[in-house]
């Protein structure tokens, strides 16, 4: 179906729901990559307030990417519940959007309707929310889900322990991952991206998490970033495999060149599951995802790269994750072009995991050949966390040594926590307490040389088998 | 202490819950570095002199990009071979090779410039294929290397690319390799050895786990996530050194 | 003196403070109109880390403007108080940034070392700060004020209404401000910008003020933007004025092309105060400043802009005003360029502000020939209410019709509410309580027709002489 | 029922704390149009014909400034004539004037387009002062008539200038007034007379205004903040409607 709006007497045409949207998006470099962006201002204006008298339900109607031809369309259609969708059915998107910020809409009714709402309904309602309705509004959605550890609960911030290290050293990693600890850091996983794609080497980054872990009896679990078939191997072979991880995209296409499609993933939750090494609760599933990375992939379809990851959403809800992660500022300018439009993104992606019923981290964070640097991050990390933010990253200093990039850092974490009175998880805060780490009001004790993490270290920093 | 271990920024202290002005300062110059890195254009006569001292034929290619900024921008002309190499490849008329090594600036032309060198020689040293040639690409990103291993009739193809620059790293060099290229591949159909540099991955092992890769890829017929990295049990039999 | 520094092998040379400070200055537009910023990204760090090393002495060994030459200078050194300074006489700026964020450093030591403190030091530290640095610190300092209200008590957030009319027409004004009301509006200040400057019409502005005001009893104050020798004359001829207002620069030939000297401001101010009007205080004053103002000028003396603006500080502190406003974004993109800068130059203003012990509020606003939008300014006013904002400006939906730019709305004022759990001032708190314009729990409460103000409208919207 | 008395955005209503999606949409239009307002160019061939009609003569100049993207971030350009201009003006020997007109695009060519004209004309009805001619200048800041009334010899000079554009008031015109205007001059020298369009001040009113202050500051020997606009008594008297 084609649409038309008039703006100062001049009517523009948009061929369908897909040329719409794209057209109605904020500016950022990849659509403008793509050549589906409004090439001028009126236009964009155009396609905003025709996107706003779009009722919701046309996007039941009309598939950005036919049924028969991606499973993600296919997903997004079967998993529909209709009865969840009810109390919105009959808005437009514009209508939508007002409803959202209504006082009567609070957590209750958002997390009634979360099913009901298809990621392209989230997306639409995203682009025409100012950057202050994209954090009002995630902050009144409720979502946690849990494993070791009980994320997403409010006035809460967990962070995710990342301790990368160039060759995988397991001492190297070792040693980062204590350093976050006595930071109080690590409650929603510590989680490695290993450098390296080697099973054997794999096989020992697991049985160094597990070590740590189960010595100290933290509640929280591990993760290793590798491709998902290199973890069913592993699993296979009984590894100590906590959460499995994956990077996924809003298309099939995409998500093929990733190497993976809903079989694979389905595949690896069963195999997760089995293991039952979750205490609190099985959700165990890690995703990651960001904008642009279908376009890389040329694997878009023509849909702007904010629809295109909202999509992935629901490849992330299908499985019930633990923790799903827009790595918001990571692949480049290509996509996200400066810090302005890697805040606008990372705003919009927590709104829509969190409206589809996410535990929404975001990885806060920018490359070294973007136009942005530490106040960009700065800043949003701010809006994040009055945003409800899930989790974001705990990297030391800052700075990936083996990805090459930039986020935030143990001490950023801390920073949040004491400028919107922030608490770790409440079981990681209780151990947190326990070891003497963190004291009764939250602060993050002095490193006495005889605390039992640092006594513990030499025999942590050996090699393990 | 914590820090003998590893090259990543821990045990840094604190003023409050922050970090100090002094380590505010380091990140800030690094990332100056950083950003430099990523517009150091590559001089290409003085590794490719090198390459020749190798005993290697370099081939010159360039992608559809025509600066840094556009590099920077547009990663679709940085995946196609600009028309007049691509013409020139053609009529080459080169042996094809069994596994073609393909060199390319990438996001760093400084881990080019440091590592390239070294790297080939590694490979080299343990190549069971000749070598005759290899392929100096600007500009490129890692999906170019598919075009220019399709029009030489490479059976494989390793392209030896820089990775963005980081903050303490701003010249690491990673390859993507890639069984029967051709344009379109995609990721799932490679493999990628990363952080190859002095701090990172060593070029023996990097030059080892290629070689293995390519051996491997030879005898299932196929790479990416069908290939699993099983060299290093190989490696604990040859060096009991390494772990 | 001179100072330099090696970077990369490389010597940079600076030939007084003055130049180091431009060069270690955040990049923005302004600086480099004057020619005074950084030529590359290695000076510009040079200058950083060079400055980092300057005791914070040394500011007060070499001025910036000669003392013989500018009597903001001469404020400033006559004013220096030794022994507030004491704690931190003996730091580097880079040092005092770390002091400035340690947990002993609370709001009872920043208090007392706010009179020891000059602007350029303020503006030196704030210059090594990141964003979150600017935010944390800022929250940790308290001022408060008085006149009819008490502004700048923690865990509150006040707002001036600004009723501004193109024609100054008196019902315009008091339909804007019976709006802002109804939004809970108000409790800094209720402050016109007249677009005349004829005496008699800005004489008919006081009279509407003080006729709403005391008409409802309303706990807060009024006042007439326009030049302080008109107040001066309408003060003489009985008018009832609150607050005397004036924008003020960093430098005495910058004052000099506004039409002010200390020695008016000084007048101005006894004039005010002898009127008695304050109940709670006689903070009488209201300024407003913002960065530009001296280059534009062309009064900065090679100065930065950044640190002239913190220099205006001084002029402000001197007359213990009730408010002081650095309308951050108003000018232009010559000065600041987009919403990065001008998020940015917010923060750093505000810290600045309340560092020397200021009741300091910010425009959070932009032009339409800047490249900014709505988004930069949700961001700013969240990250400012985050820091502990004073105050902000209220205008009807956010567009002043006079003024020709975008400021915060009387909405945003309510999400910042919402948001952050901040209240207005206690006793303005209290009055909308009472007049059923807010319930118990902050929450604005729908308008009846019946509401006292709707039906005291038609007589207000009557001319008043 | 508010927003009869003001354009401001009065009773908007809200949805929770917030402006309605369509409110925020007539905002992002009303942005929209003020940006493309501060990038129109004047079309000074039209202006000029219809101040010829007028019985004026038409100076045109010049500032330093190139383009519009110049303009807005070179104010200091925006304030000096271009070298051209410049000789041009000194050549021209034209009679002095006591009040001198200076037309300038400003940050509205829109608002010059729009109202200058009829202003003019409400201007030259009232003046007790001949006016021969008038300066249209591009690319001008308020300052630049400071040269240009200084190298004709005028004694006062009054500028027409586009004040930057608002979401409601693209199209709005202020006056800026110097008595014995030379480079140099800062803005506590001058008087303003704002906010004129027929939504705000009447081209009428303006000029009544721009008359007074003339007057006046002829009468005291100044203008700026010594000359307060006391107009309105006058206007009291002569219109009874005029509150
Ligand atoms: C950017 C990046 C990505 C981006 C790539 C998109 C893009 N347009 O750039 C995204 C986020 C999509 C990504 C995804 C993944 N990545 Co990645 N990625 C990187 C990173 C940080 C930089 C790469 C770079 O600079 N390339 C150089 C430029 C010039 O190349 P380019 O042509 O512009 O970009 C291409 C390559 O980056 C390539 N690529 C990126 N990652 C990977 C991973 C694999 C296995 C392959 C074959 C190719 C590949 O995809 C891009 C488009 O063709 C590196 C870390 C590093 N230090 O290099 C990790 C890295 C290469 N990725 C890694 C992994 C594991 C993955 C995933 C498999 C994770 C997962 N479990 O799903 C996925 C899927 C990859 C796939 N098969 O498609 C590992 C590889 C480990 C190994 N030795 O095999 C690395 C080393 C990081 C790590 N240790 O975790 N990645
Ligand atoms: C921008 C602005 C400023 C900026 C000017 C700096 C700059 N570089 O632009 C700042 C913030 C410094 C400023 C200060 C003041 N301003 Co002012 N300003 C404006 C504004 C919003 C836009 C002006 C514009 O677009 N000019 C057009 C461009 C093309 O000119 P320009 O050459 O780039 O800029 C010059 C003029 O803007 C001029 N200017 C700006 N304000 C004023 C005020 C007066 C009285 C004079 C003579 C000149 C003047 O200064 C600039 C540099 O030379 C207008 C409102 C409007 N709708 O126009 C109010 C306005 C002109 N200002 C006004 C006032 C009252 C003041 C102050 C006197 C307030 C005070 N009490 O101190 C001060 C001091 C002015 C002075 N004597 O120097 C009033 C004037 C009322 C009147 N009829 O006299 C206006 C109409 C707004 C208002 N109603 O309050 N202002």
């Amino acid at each position: 179906m084609s649409y038309q709006q008039t703006v100062a007497g001049v009517v523009y045409r948009f061929a369908d729901l897909k040329v719409l949207m794209a057209r109605a998006s904020p500016l950022r470099s990849g659509d403008c990559l793509a050549g589906i962006a409004a090439q001028t201002a009126t236009e964009h204006m155009a396609a905003r307030l025709c996107l706003a008298d779009i009722p919701l339900q046309a996007f039941l109607n009309e598939l950005l990417i036919p049924y028969e031809d991606d499973e993600i369309s296919r997903l997004i259609v079967d998993s529909h519940d209709k009865d969840a969708f009810a109390p919105v059915s009959h808005l437009t998107v514009g209508d939508f959007r007002n409803w959202l910020l209504l006082d009567s809409t609070g957590p209750a009714e958002l997390a009634a309707i979360s099913t009901g709402v298809t990621p392209e309904m989230a997306a639409a309602v995203c682009k025409l929310m100012r950057n202050q309705d994209l954090v009002l509004v995630a902050r009144k959605c409720r979502v946690n889900s849990a494993f070791r550890s009980t994320v997403g609960l409010p006035g809460r911030l967990s962070s995710r322990l990342q301790p990368n290290h160039p060759t995988d050293d397991v001492k190297g990693i070792a040693a980062a991952i204590l350093d976050g600890l006595l930071y109080g850091c690590g409650d929603a996983v510590i989680g490695i991206n290993p450098a390296s794609d080697s099973i054997p080497q794999l096989r020992e980054l697991y049985y160094l998490l597990d070590e740590v872990i189960s010595h100290y009896h933290i509640p929280t679990q591990s993760c290793v970033l590798t491709h998902v078939t290199n973890q069913i191997q592993l699993m296979e072979k009984g590894a100590p495999v906590d959460l499995v991880f994956q990077s996924i995209a809003g298309t099939q296409a995409a998500n093929k060149s990733f190497g993976v499609d809903l079989t694979l993933l389905s595949e690896a939750q069963s195999a997760a599951l089995s293991l039952k090494r979750g205490t609190l609760g099985d959700n165990v599933m890690y995703f990651e995802t960001g904008q642009g990375s279908a376009l890389s992939a040329n694997a878009h379809h023509g849909i702007d790269q904010q629809t295109c990851e909202a999509r992935a959403y629901a490849v992330a809800r299908q499985f019930s994750p633990l923790l799903i992660n827009s790595v918001v500022g990571f692949i480049g300018p290509e996509y996200l072009y400066d810090g302005k439009q890697i805040t606008r993104a990372g705003l919009e992606d927590h709104f829509c995991g969190k409206l589809l019923g996410l535990p929404m981290g975001v990885d806060i964070c920018y490359t070294n050949h973007a136009e942005a640097d530490q106040n960009d991050l700065d800043n949003l990390m701010i809006l994040l966390a009055n945003a409800g933010l899930t989790f974001l990253m705990g990297v030391p200093g800052g700075d990936d040594v083996m990805l090459n990039y930039q986020s935030t850092s143990f001490h950023d974490i801390l920073v949040l926590r004491q400028l919107c009175a922030l608490a770790p998880a409440p079981e990681f805060e209780q151990w947190l307490i326990k070891m003497a780490i963190m004291d009764a009001n939250g602060c993050i004790c002095p490193v006495a040389e005889a605390h039992p993490l640092i006594q513990g270290l030499p025999r942590l920093l050996q090699p393990i088998n | 202490m914590l820090n003998v271990h590893t090259p990543a920024r821990v045990a840094l202290g604190r003023v409050g819950s922050s970090l100090s002005t002094r380590r505010i300062q380091e990140l800030e110059l690094a990332h100056g570095m950083a950003r430099d890195a990523v517009h150091l254009a590559l001089d290409k006569q003085a590794l490719k002199q090198s390459l020749q001292d190798l005993g290697l034929d370099v081939i010159e290619v360039q992608s559809q990009v025509q600066d840094r900024a556009e590099y920077l921008m547009r990663p679709d002309k940085g995946r196609m071979l600009n028309p007049e190499c691509r013409r020139q490849l053609t009529e080459l008329k080169a042996s094809s090779v069994p596994l073609l090594l393909v060199i390319g600036d990438g996001l760093s032309s400084m881990a080019i410039a440091n590592h390239a060198v070294p790297l080939v020689k590694a490979i080299q040293s343990d190549c069971p294929w000749p070598l005759p040639y290899l392929v100096l690409a600007g500009q490129a990103r890692v999906a170019l290397a598919d075009e220019i291993a399709q029009l030489l009739g490479a059976q494989m193809v390793a392209v030896l690319i820089g990775e963005r620059p980081g903050l303490s790293s701003p010249d690491s060099l990673g390859i993507y390799f890639t069984y029967q290229p051709k344009t379109g591949c995609t990721d799932d159909a490679r493999n990628c050895i990363s952080n190859i540099r002095p701090q990172g991955l060593s070029y023996q092992r990097a030059a080892q786990k290629l070689l293995w890769l390519a051996a491997e890829a030879m005898r299932i017929g196929g790479s990416g996530i069908v290939l699993k990295d099983q060299s290093d049990q190989r490696l604990h039999q040859i060096d009991p050194q390494v772990r």
